[in-house]
């Protein structure tokens, strides 16, 4: 097939960030799939709860604790995290790699809070619907946390190694510190839920 | 090609003849309600179908004129909002007309009768419970309802999902473990309307069969009269020995004779067995041979099912079946 | 509203509206019937107009000899914000025509 | 790695054809050998495994569905017991839908969008390739299961109580939900790839306005997909919690609810039916045109078609649960969106008729199926609108009167433009005809055959048959029916015979096609059949709808992209200009082990929780693997 040139793209970056690279997009996706899963999770609760005559079912009202102080640390952690996304767009190297490594360890703090979530609830998982569903919802958001803390720790080792110094690499800390703040977003209304729906 | 008028012809054909587990034989006034509605949207339905293959036809096979692009593609565009229009104004009057068919279903005067139907794999228990007394009595896989009157039908599930369906007299209902849903019956005319199962719910779905026996105010409460009473007394040698076998094997532990010790609720209360028409759950016809087959292996019969095979040597067989036969 | 988010109004205000009067129907009937309120009648036709408005919003954006592609996002909201109107004034149909309490 | 650094980049600016071919091909090609054919990410080779896989099931399936036939031709036939036909009709729906439809749905996609869309590969390619696997292998269970007498039984909507861990024993019902994991987890991957790849790597040029339609209604599958499929996701695992772990969200004793696993399974389990059917509405607005010898009628009505069925599709679920003793106005309301969607589907079928109307058709085998299409489509649309009734789905819910329409709606509005379609891009995927002949016979064939099969069911549920029994008893007036059904369910099967042979000969020995056979519209007929690794020797220029009908001299094309690591063009998302030259990864043994890896874990959850604490061990190390930097030129920037 004859062809005519009419574009000249050599001029175009080889990779850029944001908006324009395809794993931010991928992010974004990801991020839809997980939302639709906690949206649901959280209607699931909402139903069991109106099908329940009375509400925790057979338990007290949550201990408000730990909870709520895993909720003020990640909400802190925003700050760290939004410099690490700025460090990034700047790419500057020696900032990104400290910012990644406190926020290895702010990823890690909240685990230790969450062990004492669960027997903060007063219910096992197998006891009745009501234990069963905020068991599931602290457990999804707990596979959330860890799954971004394995991969912000990959990522530091990757900043500290020879392949740090990249485009793409300040690309993935972007959308691990997108992915983050999703993380924490998405607690806000499980916090809600979990915390305080059985005071009502 | 098949076409919808086929299906209609066919519908006609059907409700003529006296097969008694269809929806277009109707004779209760849900079920006829509904058959109007069904007959009503499967002719819209039908019409619409023609009009599009018609215009299949005539796109495929058209004489192509000269025309210039533009003409012929407004005059495509004039024609498709319009098929469009018609579109949304059809589905609106089926809607509609579908609203009003629940609305109308939905004026049922008070009950005079209420039976809770429980489902289980695979039977069903009715308990009719009297509204003047507290009596109650129990039976499985065939309800006497009175014609012309409203019954209330508490439903509910021992076990898994099931469906209450006797198409003749009303759409379905589920039966669902933890729930309770409500299903009235009027039936228009006396017959006996067969019913099944209709969600599935295991290994002996297909056997889980019920018929509706609606008749006279007169019959009915004869029927019921007979029913409140306890179990027959055999006076015959051969089914006094049935009666015998039946208390002493394990079939007492299941199944409950109203007026001897027998109390079991795992399976149906056989209290007025020889007065149902058939066994099993609509599966064989109730004689005396059928009895002794169905005790003999049920497993073969109605593989799954909760009856166990217990072992009876032929005479023990033949007495319990002449005991159950005499149980009317 | 922001120009850039009026110009999807048709695709976010009506499916939108309709979602909520959906979810709402597993609610309402409830209420309504306890309550002898008709706050489903009230949600259906309020949706409807809420999808209607989606569906006109963009609509303005016909005629000011906008680019290509704006004007195939204008025309494409304002079809969706109609479709939607049109699932919500059935389902406001069924408010009016049945009872909450129906079983 | 330091030397390729130095060199400075090739493009291919002022190459040769042939010799810009030769870096292209060297460039993109898999290494040969069997870890090479493990390793590759090329989205067309991964395509052809799905696709051949799929119906490698369709088949099984279709074995299955004979063995239906012959059991419930004769009232209480004895050709199979009980147990044995619920697995069959369990495996015969979980196969059709989970291992079938959505799988070659996608597959078609995955093959299709690249090339339509003018890239090079699919966006997440090595993503792509471990979704291949992860779908081999959740089919593979589920029919080792069946091999051996221990396949699932509870129906492909597995209700609880019955699939719970009272009333199913054994393993059947953990099967069944952790092979529904493995599809979605697979379908999930598709659908983020599709998603990208439409969103950003469309060829400069193709706006909004100007993507395919085949494209746009795998875009709006994609996202079907990526809302619908975690409430699947949601049902499953707490199936299997509620068997393994004893969780009682199912159970109503102890604050569970049956109905909650109906709620969730059908919110993904109505969008389901329109992520098999937008796919192939996208196709039959292809074939259309094509045939027609003219543009779409009605693009953009068709595009808010396809979206506005893919927002609905999202209101309907209830109506799969008319019986369940909800109370009617909330019903209604979804019989009034059931009934709703009928105008879409109404305004897709009046463009096709006016695009057929305004073209001048040419009758070839493709276009056979889509006309069979419309037939069938338009009647299981219809008795679509009549089970959207409440009193109306109050007689034929669960009879085999909806056998019959999601039959029609499946086979007839899904199959038939899928078989259209296989005839229409088989020489692109093998660069050979397929016989004419035979496509005229097997189009016949099966769509006789299917309408004799299916019509009779309408009438069948109308009489009172419910659907899933075993067997029925003599008495009963549906003997001769099933007879014939049965009977010509062998027409049926015929007609596949003939197109299966057809598809394994035209493979081998068809003639030879050329780049574009069809005089077609669109991009994938402007590079050679089958295309090569790279896709496009030169990224083309998008300047109207159908850039091969409107070229005036040539088509227009980029220059400039790198030709010694894999390049492809990123664009915006409404405008598609041009924003980068960005890199595609490289083949990679990762996804495949990673595949692996998660397997392992899945199916040891069926017997131990723990599996997942595991399981998750070698899940990491293998997705560590997968994305750390190799040093390649492609991780260059």
């Amino acid at each position: 097939m004859k062809e005519r040139v009419v574009l000249d793209v050599s001029k175009l970056p080889m990779h850029d960030m944001g908006i324009a690279s395809p794993a931010w997009w991928g992010t974004c996706a990801f991020m839809l799939i997980e939302g639709s899963g906690f949206a649901l999770a959280i209607a699931i609760y909402f139903y069991l709860f109106s099908l329940a005559p009375k509400w925790p079912i057979d338990a007290p009202s949550p201990d408000l604790f730990a909870g709520t102080v895993l909720t003020a640390l990640l909400l802190a952690s925003i700050v760290p995290n939004i410099l690490v996304s700025r460090w990034a767009k700047a790419r500057a190297l020696a900032k990104v790699r400290i910012g990644l490594i406190v926020m290895s360890l702010l990823a890690a703090a909240p685990l230790a809070l969450r062990i004492f979530e669960f027997p903060a609830m007063h219910v096992s998982w197998d006891e009745n619907a009501y234990g069963s569903i905020v068991w599931t919802l602290l457990g999804l958001h707990t596979t959330h946390i860890i799954t971004d803390l394995i991969d912000t720790l990959v990522l530091t080792c990757l900043m500290f190694s020879r392949h740090g110094d990249n485009t793409r690499r300040y690309g993935d800390v972007e959308d691990n510190a997108l992915y983050w703040n999703f993380v924490i977003v998405a607690w806000l209304p499980l916090y809600v839920c979990i915390y305080w729906v059985p005071r009502l | 090609m098949k076409c919808n008028s086929i299906l209609l012809l066919l519908a006609f054909l059907i409700s003529g003849c006296s097969g008694a587990q269809s929806v277009l034989n109707a004779n209760g006034h849900a079920a006829i309600a509904l058959k109007e509605l069904i007959l009503a949207i499967v002719l819209v339905c039908s019409a619409v179908w023609f009009l599009v293959m018609i215009a299949l036809v005539s796109a495929l096979a058209r004489r192509r004129i000269r025309e210039s692009d533009a003409i012929s593609e407004r005059k495509a565009t004039v024609v498709v909002s319009g098929a469009v229009g018609a579109t949304v104004l059809v589905v609106s009057g089926l809607t509609i007309a579908s609203f009003h068919t629940t609305r109308a279903l939905s004026e049922a005067e008070d009950p005079e009768l209420t039976i809770v139907v429980r489902a289980q794999q695979w039977w069903w228990q009715f308990t009719y419970v009297d509204p003047r007394s507290t009596e109650t009595f129990v039976t499985a896989n065939e309800l006497h309802i009175p014609i012309g009157k409203d019954v209330r039908l508490r439903l509910e599930s021992g076990d898994v999902i099931h469906s209450f369906w006797v198409p003749s007299l009303a759409g379905k209902q589920d039966l669902i473990p933890g729930r309770e849903n409500i299903l009235t019956l009027r039936a228009e005319r006396p017959g006996v309307y067969r019913g099944q199962c209709a969600e599935f719910c295991g290994l002996q779905h297909s056997h889980m069969a019920l018929f509706v026996i609606a008749e006279g105010v007169a019959d009915y409460e004869r029927w019921a009269e007979g029913q409140r009473r306890m179990s027959v007394d055999p006076s015959e040698a051969e089914a006094v020995a049935g009666k015998a076998v039946f208390m002493a094997r394990q079939c007492a532990a299941c199944h409950t004779i109203r007026g001897t010790g027998a109390s079991g609720t795992t399976g149906p209360d056989l209290t007025h067995i020889g007065s149902r028409r058939t066994i099993a759950a609509g599966l064989l016809e109730n004689t005396r041979g059928s009895l002794a087959a169905w005790i003999a292996d049920p497993q073969k019969l109605k593989p799954g099912n909760n009856m166990p095979l217990v072992p009876l040597t032929s005479d023990e067989l033949r007495q319990l079946a002449a005991y159950m036969e005499v149980l009317k | 509203m922001s120009i850039g988010i009026a110009k999807y109004a048709g695709l976010l205000l009506a499916p939108g509206a309709w979602a909520i009067n959906t979810e709402l129907a597993q609610i309402l009937p409830y209420v309504d019937c306890g309550a002898g309120t008709s706050w489903s009648v009230v949600a259906s036709f309020g949706a409807a107009t809420l999808a209607l408005a989606g569906a006109l919003v963009p609509h303005r954006r016909f005629a000011q000899g906008e680019p290509r592609t704006k004007l195939f996002i204008a025309r494409l909201n304002v079809l969706v914000g109609l479709a939607f109107a049109f699932v919500l004034l059935l389902q406001g149909a069924a408010t009016m025509l049945l009872d909450p309490c129906l079983r | 790695m330091i030397e390729d650094r130095k060199r400075p980049p090739l493009t291919d600016d002022g190459l040769d054809d042939s010799v810009l071919e030769r870096h292209l091909s060297q460039t993109w090609s898999a290494s040969p050998g069997f870890w090479g054919a493990l390793a590759t990410v090329d989205h067309k080779v991964i395509a052809r495994r799905y696709i051949v896989t799929a119906f490698v099931f369709l088949i099984l399936g279709g074995l299955l569905a004979v063995a239906m036939r012959i059991q419930l031709a004769w009232p209480e036939a004895r050709f199979l017991d009980p147990d044995r036909y619920n697995q069959i009709f369990t495996t015969h729906g979980s196969t059709m839908m989970f291992l079938f439809a959505v799988p070659v749905m996608e597959a078609m996609a995955i093959y299709l969008v690249p090339l339509m869309v003018g890239t090079r590969n699919i966006a997440f390619p090595r993503l792509n390739a471990f979704s291949y696997w992860i779908i081999l292998i959740g089919g593979l269970l589920l029919w080792i299961s069946f091999a051996l007498d221990a396949a699932p039984d509870v129906g492909w909507f597995a209700y609880v109580p019955l699939s719970g861990p009272e009333y199913g024993p054994g393993k059947r019902a953990d099967i069944w939900a952790q092979m529904i994991t493995f599809t979605e987890l697979s379908a999930l991957a598709v659908a983020v790839e599709i998603v990208v790849t439409v969103f950003k790597q469309r060829a400069p040029g193709m706006s909004l306005d100007r993507i395919p339609l085949l494209v746009w209604s795998m875009l709006v599958m994609a996202f079907i997909v990526i809302m619908a499929m975690p409430a699947i996701m949601f049902a499953s695992s707490t199936l299997i919690l509620d068997r393994l772990v004893e969780t009682q969200f199912y159970n109503p004793a102890e604050g569970g609810d049956a109905l909650l696993w109906q709620h969730v399974f059908w919110f993904f389990g109505h969008p389901e039916v329109y992520i098999i059917f937008l796919p192939a509405a996208g196709m039959v607005s292809t074939i259309v045109a094509t045939f027609s010898r003219r543009p779409i009628f009605g693009y953009l009505p068709l595009v808010m078609a396809f979206i506005a069925t893919g927002i609905l599709a999202f209101g309907l679920w209830v109506h799969h649960m008319f019986v369940v003793g909800l109370p009617r106005l909330g019903e209604s309301f979804f019989t009034a969106s059931s009934m709703a969607i009928a105008v879409p589907a109404g305004i897709q079928i009046f463009c096709w008729l006016a695009t057929l109307w305004l073209g001048r058709p040419v009758f070839t085998t493709p276009l056979l199926f889509v006309i069979g299409f419309i037939v069938t489509f338009v009647i299981g649309g219809l008795t679509g609108v009549m089970v959207a009734s409440v009193p109306f789905d109050a007689q034929v819910h669960d009879t085999y009167f909806v056998v019959a329409h999601f039959h029609y709606v499946l086979v007839g509005g899904a199959v038939f433009p899928l078989l259209g379609a296989i005839y229409y891009w088989f020489p692109k995927m093998t660069g050979r005809m397929m016989s004419e002949t035979l496509g005229r016979w097997a189009f016949g064939l099966i769509f006789l055959g299917f309408n004799l099969t299916f019509f009779p069911m309408h009438i069948l549920g109308l009489q009172g048959m419910p659907r899933r029994v075993y067997t029925y008893q003599p008495e009963l007036p549906w003997a001769g029916l099933n007879l014939f059904i049965s009977l010509s369910a062998l027409v049926l099967v015929s007609g596949f015979v003939i197109f299966f042979i057809d598809a394994l000969r035209s493979w081998r020995s068809g003639k030879p096609a050329g780049p574009d056979p069809w005089s077609a519209g669109t991009l994938e007929w402007a590079t050679a059949s089958p295309p090569p690794a790279y896709n496009f020797r030169r990224i083309p220029v998008v300047e109207a709808r159908e850039p091969l009908w409107s070229r005036s001299e040539g088509l227009a094309v980029t220059k400039g992209l790198q030709v010694d690591r894999r390049e492809l063009i990123v664009s915006s998302v409404v405008e598609a200009l041009p924003e980068a030259r960005e890199s595609s990864p490289r083949d990679s043994i990762w996804p495949f082990w990673a595949a692996i890896a998660t397997s392992l874990m899945l199916i040891g959850s069926i017997f131990t929780p723990w599996a997942v604490v595991w399981g998750s061990i070698p899940i990491a190390v293998t997705l560590i693997g997968w994305f750390w930097p190799k040093g390649t030129v492609e991780d260059t920037s």
